[in-house]
């Protein structure tokens, strides 16, 4: 059962590869999504006991990932019939097989427990997103495209060799050499301290650069701003979680070497630098993608801070990877309807979007509510939840700096997002032939619903996956 | 034999050196390739033979060795230039930096505890070493090109290293090697191609078009 | 998922559903095809939810028992309790109240037909609005507190934007969209520290925290900084204005009469829950309250948008709430049982004064505009020909505002000025005294306001050519402002009567002290108010028969006014609004500093000159927005940092690999 | 019983003589006969039996201010004792009642006058209004005084309660407080140095440019009503300056009313010897008035 969600996203590459149809190849897109999707729940639901020799296990951890990757790539594929359809001039052959092969990668990242495979795993996600993010076929893509990839594959080298610092710590210990989690957790204690230490440090640079923590978040907004809305919501609600993953599994090695202290702070510091600076260049954005490319690095940072903080603030960590992941996808796919219309990324033409669109203008707005923390939402859960444990612990400074970022981040993407949605259509704006349909609105729409429905009840199914997973990342005495 | 390993290890610092302090493209261009070569012998100088060994090395030989070096020089023809002129660092300066850096690797090495068998040769601090002359390079020169150079060498850094384990647990070695070095690398050649045709230049500074004002 | 609610005459259940009902008032309309049918929809919803929830309010006020649910929710925040006690009981009058009023009045102020784009969505989130606020004053568990309140505030900005075609519009939205957020921000505080002190998210009982320790003057601050954005305390009333000048008039009505409200309950509600308060809070919050008392109606003195001044004059009642609030709770510190329960007494019937006359007025200021379609108070006048019914009422509510007898607002003063009073003969705190004096000033200054407003905008001859045709205003528009009206009448005939809707609110707010006094006494005293006041109507009626019959036996002519021999006056001669403040602001210039922008003139013959004025928003424009360019310049220096280079991108990676490498060992 | 019947026979009879008094010392000042002292009552009748002229511009509100002005100020009377006689009506609290029906009273005033559209009037009562709302604290600090003097919270114990041993133990606070009510006492009644009564000039008038528009027996309640307010604050002022009681009910009304014709001689005298001060001086002379209460007020509550 754990192979379908693996080979099936590949299945589907073979498939597309071989349709001609540029038409038909996103329902194709679509049609796999759905299996796995279907996989997916299925698991969640009747979980499969771990592969005997350990290196597949789909924890609670991965559960949560899983879901949401699933999830989003769903709704992104529905989009992508309805959106491609605007894109008829280039063939979508390449972004198709990519998106699948990434999803396939993905699930991989999300159920194996062996770090060397998750590397290879997380590597390959990086390098199939390569050709996507050049979909557009110009200068900028072509800009963005090289500095995605030569400052993750930096990241990720970073992140290997981290690994095989840890292997050779194992190595050096004299017990089993291994990269499997539940090998390293158990001979955690007999690790020099030296090499594990050093290990930390690179696979946190590595992942970290992956997942966009400031200051190694430089190539996001290139990366989110010029590739098309729904790769920007795949390489921000998925892409992001992965890497958070991976950062899940070194985190419960840290917990298990006793070593946690060093990384927890390390985790803070950075999350709060991330989100500070997600406050400094949100404030008079032109660009809305860039904006929401920010905005992602802020988020990135509030889990790590929420990882960092430990204690209850975990269990905001869990729940943000669904919130944050499904809230970007709001966020992009709308944002992506309302760039296709005004055929312009830049605030200073995009305005009125209400009127012009009601409906993914209505969407984006909301969206821009429920990012920024405020109830009905999911995210105010997850949020308020660091938040209250801050302050809780008696962690005040932190709780303060993350409370004050926050405020700053919601007045500069208030100051940016508010003109655009309201107000009238300025008259020499371009006027394009995309209007609103139900495959371009109903994704980003089923979307919001569900983050609003995370935002007021939490599944008790879900709910116990989460509680598990935060147990998973508690400290054991 | 292991202890030519250490000649070559040796060899590997001073083609370091070598990408350094030149200016003329080609030229590194072959260092790395050589460098590359090198690195694939090492294997075979330090583990027991085995026709699966056969199989990574020339693996290792023809990628690094051949196929990308030929790549970058036909992006570098294509897009018509020879040396790197005015790097962000001047090349002396780049130089001790890059002493200073192996200096410091060796301290750094000196501080981890190691197997008694690999106690006294120089893997370690020759991996770290390798890796922060790749960053040195990435971080100092302008061109595509010589950042994609760059790259190369910190992951010959991160394969020396990947040596110590290549007998604990060799598909991880191989898998990093092979997927770093041929996918990633590969598809940075693919992109700098398409790079050389917007821009009819490897000139990255001209790659700043995407940011804040 | 009210499962719960078991035994439908229970009148808190009844309350909740009424709560609820209004909420769903709006919703029918997005669905119907045609605008018309689902306004009105809306409007017979809400009056028959008011019909059965302010019976119901009354009944739990009566009660003087606290009703509790427990409601399941999926959050992981501890279970979330529902609990209506009478001082949410008494809240919940005005919401009602105003709920029902105001949605039949945009059935004439903001017809469907005329407004097809705009109608769905203010009537759904008006319900929404209202809803909210009735669902905050039964929230138990903070975190559902919170997000009752976060809807709440987010209904209030869509209906603020409203109009959003316009600069202004929109400019007021986000103002209040980023204070209220950063309200919010320190009620996240707030409930978290109350949640460190008692270990759950469920609102601890009255008079169950300690207040020494540190947390609990920390818990204090978040609250007056919280919940004062919202209600609109000085200096953090810098969205109010705006927000409530640009809004439509009858969300304008619902934000001052029962929103700013809901703030002021969060404050109560806090400070309930600690007992022996310190002598600080209350004095901050006295200090807090006369001062935007005074500086609130000093700015309303100076404003020339009808709206704006009303925005306010809410400052200023706000403050004089607070101001009460403030030394009740000084009360309770010095353990002076009068004091706290004058105090108490003079707020809580305040709040409902407040909801009364200011309603009315801006559902008056509702028809003003549809009459002269302007809010500028320059280009009205004489509109009182046209509409008197109107005029009448709107006047009725120019004089309660003032705390004039014989009307409310005298009532409500009237406590809080015997309680400064009583401090003459107490043991402590005999300097509270020297707050009557200042609040006189208050009143002064709000005759001054008032008589601006309803004189430049009813009397005289028209201004402008819009103001020059006024019709009277539908049944629809005229009905709610007649109830308030009225309201305002009776409570000022018959404070004692009103006095008794406000002693059960104060017994649950703190019933020790309201055990230590007798109400009776303050009962004959609003016994005495009332006879006089009917003793002025007998007197006043009787001057006016007499002299109707000196009338009938005389001539009566009418003419012009006399112009003092100027022939050629014209109806821009007249004193305007703002020639008519201008020499109470000189008194206050430097805090309002009005703008004056005058014509230059120079040769012998100039030309045509224009004259202008504006008031400053002293706070806002002076201090804040300051800040913010000074963290734009400073925000768009730090963005160098993204400059697109890659080898500098690289030196981050590499200078952060470095730094956690030298910080690990 | 008596009492009352006295004093609201005096309220409603004796305020114009004070004003016909006035007339006569300035008369007497400028060397002139004068007036008689009834002329008042002469000029009052008469408005009474005179025709009414409306402006066209105006509303109901124009018909209200006089009698609303009366209502409010026999109502206060009604609250303020005569001399060592309490006051018919007395209750806790009614000094706040009595200085918020001058309020009542200034509002339909200003109204009214706002309502004939005439700039003059417009400019009478924007002056009314700054000045009055100056005056509003004065008052309050003076019945703080007095309070606490008294220890009551009622007008007629609290002004019945001064008396020569009260000024012998805090005559500086006294002292101060004489000084502002007079202040007030001529700004609240419009008298020179704040507003000339008798100036023909309406561009320096404050309350007698209000009225320009009433005639007739509108004209008389405003100057009947005007003359009950110059007696209710006098006998207020009174009640200060001089506290004379003899235990005799019959004796200490004839003391009253001679100490308010005294009352009247003094103002007569002031209104002789100074001239009306510049519009911007009022203010400041307002203010002086404010800090001299408020001090007296910080004396006796120290």
């Amino acid at each position: 059962m754990l192979a379908a969600l693996i080979i099936l996203p590949l299945i589907g590459a073979v498939v597309t590869w071989l349709i001609p149809s540029d038409r038909l190849r996103p329902i194709a897109l679509s049609v796999f999504a759905f299996g796995h999707l279907g996989v997916t729940l299925r698991l969640l639901i009747a979980t499969p006991p771990p592969s005997t020799d350990g290196w597949f296990n789909l924890d609670a951890l991965g559960k949560i990932v899983l879901l949401s990757t699933s999830v989003l790539f769903f709704f992104c594929a529905i989009y992508s019939i309805g959106y491609l359809a605007y894109r008829l001039e280039r063939s979508n052959r390449v972004l198709c097989i990519g998106l699948l092969i990434c999803l396939s990668a993905a699930s991989m990242v999300t159920i194996t427990h062996h770090l060397g495979l998750l590397w290879v795993a997380l590597e390959t996600t990086t390098i199939s997103m390569t050709p996507l993010i050049y979909f557009n076929r110009n200068a900028r893509s072509i800009e963005a495209t090289w500095k995605y990839l030569l400052i993750c594959s930096v990241g990720v080298a970073l992140a290997l060799i981290g690994l095989y610092f840890l292997a050779y710590a194992t190595i050096v210990a004299g017990v089993e050499a291994s990269l499997l989690l539940d090998d390293l957790i158990r001979d955690a204690g007999k690790l020099s301290s030296g090499w594990v230490h050093a290990a930390f440090v690179f696979l946190l640079v590595g992942f970290g650069s992956k997942m966009g923590l400031a200051p190694l978040h430089t190539w996001k907004p290139d990366a989110y701003g010029e590739s098309p809305g729904l790769v920007g919501a795949m390489l921000a609600g998925g892409l992001v979680n992965l890497a958070f993953l991976s950062l899940l599994r070194v985190y419960q090695l840290c917990l298990a070497t006793r070593e946690i202290a060093f990384f927890q702070n390390a985790l803070v510091v950075m999350g709060l630098f991330s989100m500070i600076m997600a406050a400094i260049f949100m404030a008079r954005q032109a660009d809305f993608k860039r904006m929401l490319a920010y905005s992602s690095v802020e988020h990135v940072g509030i889990m790590a801070v929420a990882l960092g903080l430990g204690g209850k603030a975990v269990f905001g960590a869990l729940f943000h990877i669904l919130a944050n992941g499904l809230t970007k996808g709001v966020l992009f796919l709308s944002s992506g309807n309302i760039h296709r219309s005004y055929n312009s990324k830049s605030t200073d033409h995009v305005r009125g979007a209400l009127r012009r669109l009601p409906w993914s203008g209505g969407i984006f707005l909301a969206g821009f509510i429920a990012i920024t923390g405020s109830p009905p939402f999911a995210p105010f859960i997850s949020e308020f939840t660091v938040v209250s444990s801050a302050f809780i612990d008696g962690r005040y400074m932190v709780g303060a700096l993350f409370l004050i970022s926050l405020g700053i981040i919601f007045i500069g993407m208030a100051l940016t997002v508010l003109p655009m949605v309201m107000g009238e259509v300025p008259e020499d704006s371009e006027v394009t032939s995309y209007r609103d349909t139900l495959w371009t609105v109903g994704p980003p729409l089923g979307l919001l619903l569900l983050v609003f429905l995370l935002g007021v009840w939490i599944p008790a199914p879900l709910l116990t996956i989460l509680r598990d997973g935060a147990a998973l990342l508690e400290v054991h005495p | 034999m292991i202890a030519l390993a250490d000649q070559l290890l040796v060899l590997v610092l001073l083609i370091n050196f070598v990408v350094l302090g030149t200016s003329r493209l080609i030229f590194s261009i072959r260092a790395v390739a050589v460098q590359g070569v090198i690195l694939g012998i090492l294997p075979a100088l330090i583990h027991p033979f085995s026709w699966h060994l056969v199989g990574i090395i020339s693996m290792i030989l023809a990628t690094k060795g051949a196929v990308i070096p030929l790549l970058l020089y036909r992006a570098m023809r294509s897009a018509g230039i020879k040396r790197e002129v005015e790097p962000f660092l001047g090349y002396v300066p780049t130089l001790l930096l890059g002493a200073v850096f192996t200096a410091l690797s060796f301290g750094f090495a000196g501080k981890l505890p190691m197997l008694a068998e690999h106690q006294n040769y120089m893997f370690v601090p020759a991996s770290i070493a390798t890796l922060m002359t790749g960053f040195l390079i990435l971080t100092t020169r302008r061109k595509a090109i010589s950042q994609v150079l760059g790259y190369l060498v910190l992951e010959n850094g991160i394969f020396i290293f990947g040596l110590l384990l290549a007998e604990a647990m060799p598909i991880m070695v191989e898998a990093g090697a092979l997927l770093d070095l041929l996918v990633g690398t590969f598809v940075m050649g693919i992109v700098i191609n398409h790079i050389s045709r917007e821009f009819s230049s490897l000139d990255t500074s001209r790659l700043t078009s995407l940011k804040e004002e | 998922m009210f499962s719960i609610l078991q035994g439908v005459y229970d009148p808190a259940a009844v309350a909740l559903i009424a709560a609820l009902a209004l909420g769903f008032a709006g919703i029918p309309g997005l669905f119907l095809r045609t605008p018309g049918p689902g306004q009105m929809c809306a409007a017979v919803i809400s009056i028959l939810a008011s019909m059965v929830g302010i019976p119901a309010a009354l009944v739990l006020l009566f009660s003087h028992a606290t009703t509790t649910f427990v409601l399941e929710w999926g959050l992981p925040f501890g279970s979330c309790e529902l609990a209506i006690d009478p001082l949410s009981a008494f809240f919940l009058l005005p919401i009602f109240l105003v709920a029902a009023a105001g949605s039949l009045f945009a059935l004439g102020y903001w017809p469907a037909a005329e407004h097809p784009s705009t109608e769905r969505g203010l009537t759904f989130f008006y319900g929404i609005l209202a809803s909210s606020m009735a669902i905050l004053l039964t929230a138990r568990n903070g975190v559902f507190f919170l997000m009752v309140w976060e809807v709440m505030a987010l209904s209030a900005y869509f209906l603020i934007v409203t109009e959003h075609d316009s600069e202004d519009v929109r400019r007021a939205g986000i103002v209040y969209l980023i204070a209220t957020h950063s309200g919010s921000a320190a009620l996240y505080v707030l409930f978290s520290l109350l949640a460190a002190q008692t270990g759950s998210f469920i609102l601890p009982v009255a008079g169950s925290l300690s207040a020494l320790p540190p947390a609990a003057m920390a818990i204090a601050i978040a609250a007056f900084v919280g919940f004062g954005a919202k209600a609109g305390i000085m200096p953090l009333h810098i969205w109010l204005p705006s927000a409530h000048a640009n809004a439509p008039s009858h969300v304008s009505a619902m934000m001052s009469g029962v929103m700013l409200k809901m703030g002021l309950y969060g404050i109560f509600r806090t400070l309930t829950f600690f007992h022996d308060p310190p002598l600080l809070w209350g004095a901050v919050l006295t200090v807090a309250g006369i001062s935007s008392a005074l500086l609130g109606i000093a700015f309303a003195v100076a404003q020339r948008d009808m709206k704006r001044l009303l925005a306010c004059s809410s400052i200023e009642n706000i403050g004089i709430i607070t101001t009460g609030f403030g030394v009740a709770m000084l009360g309770v510190s010095s353990h002076n049982a009068p004091l706290a329960y004058l105090g108490m007494a003079g707020a809580l019937l305040h709040i409902l004064n407040h909801s009364f006359f200011k309603p009315l007025l801006f559902l008056g200021s509702g028809v003003i505009i549809h009459a002269a379609g302007t809010r500028e108070m320059n280009l009205m006048g004489g509109l009182a020909k046209g509409m008197p019914r109107a005029a009448l009422f709107f006047f009725i509510g120019s004089v309660a505002i003032c705390g004039i007898p014989p009307l409310n607002g005298f009532v409500s003063e009237f406590l809080l000025y015997f309680g400064f009073f009583s401090q003459l003969q107490a043991p402590s705190l005999i300097y509270l005294v020297l707050l009557a004096p200042l609040l006189a000033l208050v009143g002064g200054l709000a005759v001054v306001a008032f008589t601006k407003l309803y004189s430049s905008v009813f009397l005289g001859t028209p201004r402008s050519q819009g103001a020059a045709h006024p019709h009277e205003a539908g049944l629809t528009m005229l009905l709610p402002m007649g109830l308030f009206a009225l309201l305002c009448l009776l409570v000022g005939l018959l404070p004692q009567q009103a006095m008794r809707l406000v002693a059960p609110a104060i017994a649950s707010f703190m019933p020790q002290m309201s055990a230590a006094v007798n109400p009776a006494e303050y009962g004959v005293m609003l016994g005495r108010i009332s006879l006089m006041a009917l003793l002025l109507v007998v007197i006043a009626a009787a001057v006016a028969l007499l002299w109707r019959w000196r009338l009938g036996s005389a001539s009566v002519t009418s003419a012009p006014t006399w112009g003092c021999g100027y022939q050629r006056g014209t109806s821009r001669m007249q004193y305007g609004a703002t020639s008519f403040s201008e020499l109470a602001v000189s008194v206050f210039n430097g805090i309002i500093r009005e703008r004056i922008t005058r014509p230059g003139l120079n040769g012998l013959f100039p030309g045509a000159a224009g004259c202008g004025d504006k008031p400053t928003e002293t706070v806002l424009e002076r201090v804040i927005a300051p800040l913010f360019t000074i963290a734009g310049v400073s925000f768009a220096f730090l963005r160098r940092l993204q400059h697109g280079q890659m080898h500098v991108y690289m030196i981050y990676i590499f200078a952060t690999l470095f730094i956690l490498m030298l910080w690990a060992h | 019983m008596t009492n009352s019947i006295i004093h609201i026979f005096l309220a409603l009879v004796m305020p114009p003589l004070l004003l016909g008094v006035i007339g006569k010392t300035k008369a007497a000042f400028a060397g002139r006969v004068g007036a008689p002292f009834l002329q008042p009552y002469y000029d009052i009748l008469r408005l009474l039996h005179k025709g009414s002229v409306f402006s066209t511009t105006t509303t109901w509100i124009f018909r209200a201010g006089p009698i609303v002005t009366l209502a409010t100020t026999a109502v206060a009377a009604l609250l303020i004792p005569f001399g060592a006689h309490p006051s018919p009506i007395s209750f806790q609290g009614d000094m706040i009642l009595y200085a918020y029906l001058f309020a009542l009273g200034r509002f339909f005033t200003m109204a009214a006058a706002l309502d004939t559209g005439s700039s003059f009037e417009g400019m009478g009562s924007a002056r009314e209004a700054t000045y009055s709302c100056l005056a509003e604290p004065t008052l309050f600090f003076a019945l703080i005084t007095l309070s606490r003097l008294s220890g009551s919270y009622s007008l007629s114990p609290m002004l019945v309660n001064i008396s020569f041993g009260v000024w012998l133990n805090s005559g500086a606070a006294l002292l101060m407080l004489v000084g502002g009510m007079f202040i007030v006492l001529l700004a609240e009644n419009c008298r020179i140095p704040f507003d000339d009564p008798t100036t023909h000039l309406e561009l320096t008038m404050i309350h007698e440019v209000m009225v320009l528009d009433h005639s007739g027996p509108a004209l008389a309640i405003i100057h009947y009503a005007a003359a009950l307010k110059l007696y209710v604050l006098g006998a207020f002022f009174v009640h200060l300056a001089l506290p004379y009681a003899t235990g005799n009910p019959a004796l200490d009304w004839g003391l009253f009313i001679i100490s308010m014709l005294e009352l009247a001689v003094v103002i007569g005298i002031v209104e002789s010897v100074m001239a009306r001060l510049r519009l911007i001086r009022i203010p400041q002379l307002l203010v002086a008035a404010t800090i001299l209460a408020a001090f007296s007020t910080l004396l006796v509550i120290r």
